[in-house]
């Protein structure tokens, strides 16, 4: 490679660092949000900032099989979209129940 | 390590777009704006995947999340009634604020703390039929097991929404 | 490749562009520009290669669809500006820049604007991966027919942000149908794919135009139930008639893009048609072979044999929109789940079945091509056979025809010439005025 | 538990494609699924029945062209057979035979029209409205060359018609009606009768029951299509159509397939009729001198003929003056389009859109 005026790198941490914020932005979307389809948007973010963190791992690591990583981010994807649309499905039925999808109005288990 | 200019610029761009949509996620108000913000979301984050090098989970997630997640939870948006389509909070907020804010603090310091037993390795070769090659050998059991997850997965959805017989009639 | 003594290699040599960009990547390497500025160029200089033909499709195939269904419709089509009428275009394109830009008082400024750009990206993008020739590709993905799935499935959003923003009914109508047929064709397409990308061994786009090449078949040969499945559900995601139901001019007005108008409805006018052609040259990679035709590349450019090939296809998508009437939704719907989805199945396990045994037998290819594409076509016909005889809807209730009738219940009372006496009660009438 | 949702209202015209004129319909929507449909008509009333009053009883013959502008010439015939029973005024046969044969090709271009514009409501993308628009140019052709006019004819005449027709009228209508338009339905039937899309679309959709035909007054191919025979050129026989040999087709099933198959049928069978009168056509004069300010004796008088959307019947009452006293017309899109609220509740907008098409309205003649 010949010589550049700067030679940029990228590192494991970065790459963590970018999953845990977005980890800690799902978490505060999970956690705040009103609305039950707002908290699965913030479950899938934390899904996704899990994938990042594996795919970093895989691409970083020290590994004997170096893909596993990317392995399991398949199956993540995979549980993931099933969860999704086992839960719209539940909003869907929540919904018809109860004619709401706010999780504060949803509070039959509460006591 | 990567030390490849285009690469790492990609990186930081992909990582801002990614972390500022998902930011907007949670700041518009209108949920339908919000499952559009997170549809881009997610886009970026498959962006972040080909920089990490793994082309086919990129791809995948692109198909997956950009376009049926998203577009499932659109439709779910559009399922419920109108009133209900605000992306309010609930009194959690501050909370969960800090409660945030303590994750990334910490996983950042994790990260950055940890003795990281690092490979310098290029980055991979096409990786769609090695990945093909470990579901079907050592992986062959927990891919199976995902099938049939998502065959659960799909019966339990067509159940819980399935209008009742009776009520067709009234 | 050496062939019958003709130049090739060389910069001039047309029938592969790749030479010629070769030639001044060395150049540039010669005068000693850094590598990443040679990286940078070639990916503009194929960008623009692939934007300035699509450029030019969007403005030929508006006048090629034109002149084609007015070709089919018995009258001549735009024939007035230009040689043949080829500058309507230009004039249409002119037009609708000097239109003014509408917008719905009460629609979400941002995603009413966003939509219709972002509807002509998936397209765009779809082309980046196409092989135009033996070593012109610009992105040579190893996941292509995966990228090509996922590009396509992004459309629908776009179109159902323009449909939600427009807050229109005709609009939301458009919408709803348009996320109602993503979700049932999304499945056939990608199981019919699988066919392809199981013969092939790979998702490469180029190397299953090398698959095609190396067995000196087609893949509509060894695949005609794919083909099948994959033609008619991308004309439903086309939204093509027969299966535009998501802007059903006669029914919704325009669908999803209603409330648009100006150079945002010539985006998705242009975008539609870019992603006719993107489709119509997915078809022709995977199913007809796309720069390779026998010995005919040799002589040919492939990337003129495969431009023919695209817009074969895409004649195929205009005949059915000049021909056939539109489905409703649910007939649709059946039609994804009842027909292409469960042939498409089958089509999936038999040919699982047949690359097993063809890779555990390990016979020459010259065995099995040939008695694969016998048992494959025998399949399609006959499943098709057999869907038609027991899942086609039943009209034998009565006649097609209409019956005549033996004789007029003519009533018994023939009008008098005139109805009763002659009114005398009527007021005197005053001076008309004649 | 179903969902509870809100209908929704839309309003499918008065700005629409598929209304076929500024006609509006309110729907009621759940879903895709219609449960109430209100229609609102008069955008296009022009207050010709009023107006008539003032004008002398020739003077109106223009209104009638613009009322059903596709079907000019039957409502010529319509009103100049009511005015000619008021003041009994004999009809030559030259002229008798010319208002079959001209009227019967209006029935051609009209339902040629419906065919295709109905086809184009089905969802095809403008090729059947195209095919159709060919022949029923060819009908005109002739039109334009006998009167000068395409369109709004304006060709009867109280005792007669307007003109006779010219050397080369016969030879054209000869080769249009055993070549052309032959070859034409030809094209039809093996590209529209059973085809199993337009099968798909339109067999049980827009259903009218025989009882719900004849209480709502239907007639014209909305009244066959339910198996009813009943044509008005049979049952009360104008002009010399009791000398004429032809068969009413007739439905089964009253839907709006049904229709689309009987408008065919009848082209052919006015193909039939026109063929017997070009063979019959006697000399003599085409019309009879009639006062240009004709005073009728006092009376009324009302006549029918079948247009080619049903029964359309004119009613003069006239006091002696020269402008009739009243002047009603029986429109029959207006009475034909009264049982859509029954066709199409409980079908989808698509179906809908295909039942307004199979009606075969026209605006004009809706509202007069």
């Amino acid at each position: 490679m010949p010589e550049t005026l700067l030679t940029l790198t990228l590192h494991l941490e970065e790459v963590l660092s970018l999953g845990g914020v977005l980890f800690a932005i799902g978490i505060y979307l999970a956690l705040s949000k009103r609305n039950a389809i707002g908290v699965l948007m913030g479950i899938e973010i934390m899904l996704n900032a899990v994938n990042i963190t594996l795919l970093a791992f895989s691409r970083f690591g020290e590994s004997p099989r170096p893909l596993d990583g990317q392995v399991f981010a398949v199956f993540v994807i995979t549980v993931a979209a099933a969860e999704a649309a086992v839960a719209l499905a539940l909003a869907v039925a929540i919904y018809r129940w109860r004619e709401t999808v706010n999780i504060d109005e949803i509070d039959l288990l509460r006591w | 390590m990567i030390a490849d200019n285009g690469i790492v610029i990609a990186f930081w761009v992909l990582a801002a777009t990614t972390v500022g949509c998902a930011l907007m996620v949670a700041a518009v108000r209108e949920l339908i704006q919000a499952v559009l913000f997170l549809a881009l979301t997610f886009v970026g984050v498959a962006g972040i995947y080909i920089v990490l090098s793994a082309d086919f989970v990129a791809v995948v997630q692109v198909l997956i999340y950009a376009g049926a997640v998203a577009v499932l939870m659109t439709f779910a948006v559009m399922l419920t009634p109108s009133a209900d389509r605000r992306n309010s909070e609930t009194a959690f907020q501050a909370p969960a604020l800090v409660l945030a804010g303590m994750i990334t603090a910490i996983i950042v310091f994790v990260a950055y703390d940890t003795d990281w037993p690092i490979a310098d390795r290029a980055g991979f070769p096409a990786t769609a039929a090695s990945l093909g090659r470990a579901f079907l050998k050592p992986y062959v059991v927990p891919f199976e097991v995902a099938s049939v997850l998502l065959m659960t997965a799909m019966i339990g959805a067509i159940l819980l929404t399935k209008e009742e017989e009776e009520d067709e009639h009234a | 490749m050496p062939t019958l003594g003709l130049i090739t290699g060389y910069w001039f040599d047309i029938r592969d562009l790749s030479n010629l960009s070769r030639k001044i990547y060395e150049l540039l390497g010669d005068a000693g520009a850094p590598d990443w500025l040679i990286w940078v160029l070639s990916a503009l200089l194929g960008t623009l290669g692939i934007i300035s033909f699509i450029g030019a499709v969007a403005i030929v195939n508006i006048w090629v669809e034109r002149r084609v269904v007015g070709r089919m419709q018995s009258r001549l089509g735009p024939n007035r500006l230009g040689p043949f009428g080829l500058l309507q275009p230009v004039a249409d394109a002119i037009k609708l820049m000097q239109k003014e830009v509408l917008q719905p008082a009460s629609a979400p400024g941002l995603i009413f604007s966003a939509a219709p750009i972002l509807f002509t990206v998936p397209g765009i993008a779809l082309m980046a991966v196409l092989p135009w020739g033996r070593n012109m590709t610009l992105a040579d993905l190893d996941v292509g027919v995966l990228y090509i799935l996922g590009m396509s499935s992004l459309a629908a959003l776009s179109v159902f942000m323009a449909g939600y923003s427009s807050n229109s009914k005709y609009s939301l109508f458009g919408a709803m149908r348009v996320i109602a047929m993503l979700v049932s064709y999304e499945i056939p397409i990608v199981v019919a794919l699988l066919g392809v990308v199981l013969f092939a061994g790979t998702m490469n786009l180029q190397g299953i135009v090398l698959f095609q090449e190396t067995y000196w078949a087609p893949m509509v040969l060894l695949q005609p139930l794919a083909f099948l499945v994959y033609f008619f559900s991308v004309s439903a995601e086309l939204n093509r008639t027969p299966a535009d139901i998501a802007e059903a001019e006669s029914e919704i007005v325009g669908g999803y893009h209603t409330e648009y108008s100006g150079m945002k409805f010539g985006l998705f006018y242009a975008a539609e048609l870019i992603n006719a052609v993107a489709v119509s040259a997915i078809i022709a990679t995977l199913f007809l072979g796309g720069w390779w035709m026998y010995k005919l590349d040799e002589l040919v450019p492939g990337w003129m044999i495969y431009i023919g090939k695209i817009y074969a296809v895409y004649f195929l998508f205009v005949w059915t929109r000049g021909t056939l009437p539109r489905f409703r939704i649910d007939q649709l719907l059946n039609f994804a789940w009842k027909w292409l989805t469960p042939m498409a199945l089958i089509n999936v396990i038999v040919v699982a079945a047949e690359v097993l045994v063809w890779e555990e037998s390990g016979w020459s290819a010259g065995f099995f091509v040939p008695l694969y594409i016998a048992i494959n076509n025998l399949l399609a016909g006959a499943l098709v056979v057999l869907f038609v005889r027991v899942l086609a809807p039943k009209f034998q209730r009565f006649p097609v025809r209409p019956r005549f009738a033996p004789e007029i219940d003519v009533p018994s009372l023939p009008a008098p010439p005139l109805m009763g006496e002659p009114r005398t009660d009527l007021p005197a009438s005053g001076a008309y005025p004649i | 538990m179903p969902i509870k949702t809100e209908p929704v209202e839309v309003n499918i015209g008065p700005q629409h494609p598929s209304t076929h004129g500024v006609f509006r319909m309110v729907a009621k929507i759940d879903g895709e699924r219609i449960v109430d449909v209100r229609m609102v008509v008069g955008y296009l009333h022009r207050s010709m029945e009023k107006l008539a009053e003032e004008r002398t009883y020739t003077q109106n013959i223009p209104f009638t062209d613009r009322m059903d502008y596709l079907a000019a010439m039957t409502g010529n015939l319509g009103y100049c057979l009511s005015v000619e029973k008021l003041a009994g005024i004999e009809v030559p046969e030259r002229a008798q035979y010319l208002r079959v044969i001209f009227s019967e090709l209006q029935r051609i271009a009209s339902h040629c029209m419906a065919t295709g514009a109905f086809i184009n409501d089905c969802g095809a993308w403008q090729t059947p409205v195209m095919y159709c628009f060919r022949d029923r140019e060819k009908v005109l052709d002739l039109f334009e060359m006998t009167c000068g006019a395409r369109l709004t004819t304006n060709y009867m005449r109280i005792g007669g018609v307007a003109f006779d027709i010219p050397d080369e009228f016969l030879p054209a209508l000869d080769k249009l009606v055993n070549d052309e338009l032959p070859r034409a339905f030809e094209e039809y039937d093996q590209l529209l009768v059973g085809n199993e899309i337009i099968m798909m679309r339109a067999r049980d959709v827009g259903v009218v029951s025989p009882e719900l035909a004849i209480n709502a007054s239907l007639s014209g191919p909305m009244l066959r299509s339910a198996g009813i025979a009943w044509d008005i050129r049979k049952a009360d026989p104008y002009c010399v159509y009791d000398h004429m040999k032809f068969d009413i087709p007739i439905g089964y099933n009253g839907d709006a397939y049904d229709r689309m198959v009987i408008r065919i049928e009848e082209m052919k069978q006015s193909l039939r009729i026109i063929r017997q009168a070009m063979h019959d056509l006697p000399d003599g004069p085409h019309k009879t001198d009639v006062p240009l300010a004709l005073r009728p004796p006092p009376g009324e008088a009302y006549s029918r003929v079948e247009s080619p959307k049903g029964e359309l019947g004119f009613y003069v009452v006239s006091d002696g003056g020269p402008a009739p006293y009243r002047w009603h017309v029986r429109a029959p899109s207006l009475i034909n389009l009264s049982v859509l609220r029954e066709m199409t509740v409980g079908q989808t907008i698509a179906d809908a859109i295909v039942t307004l098409g199979s009606i075969d309205i026209n605006v004009g003649e809706l509202d007069r």
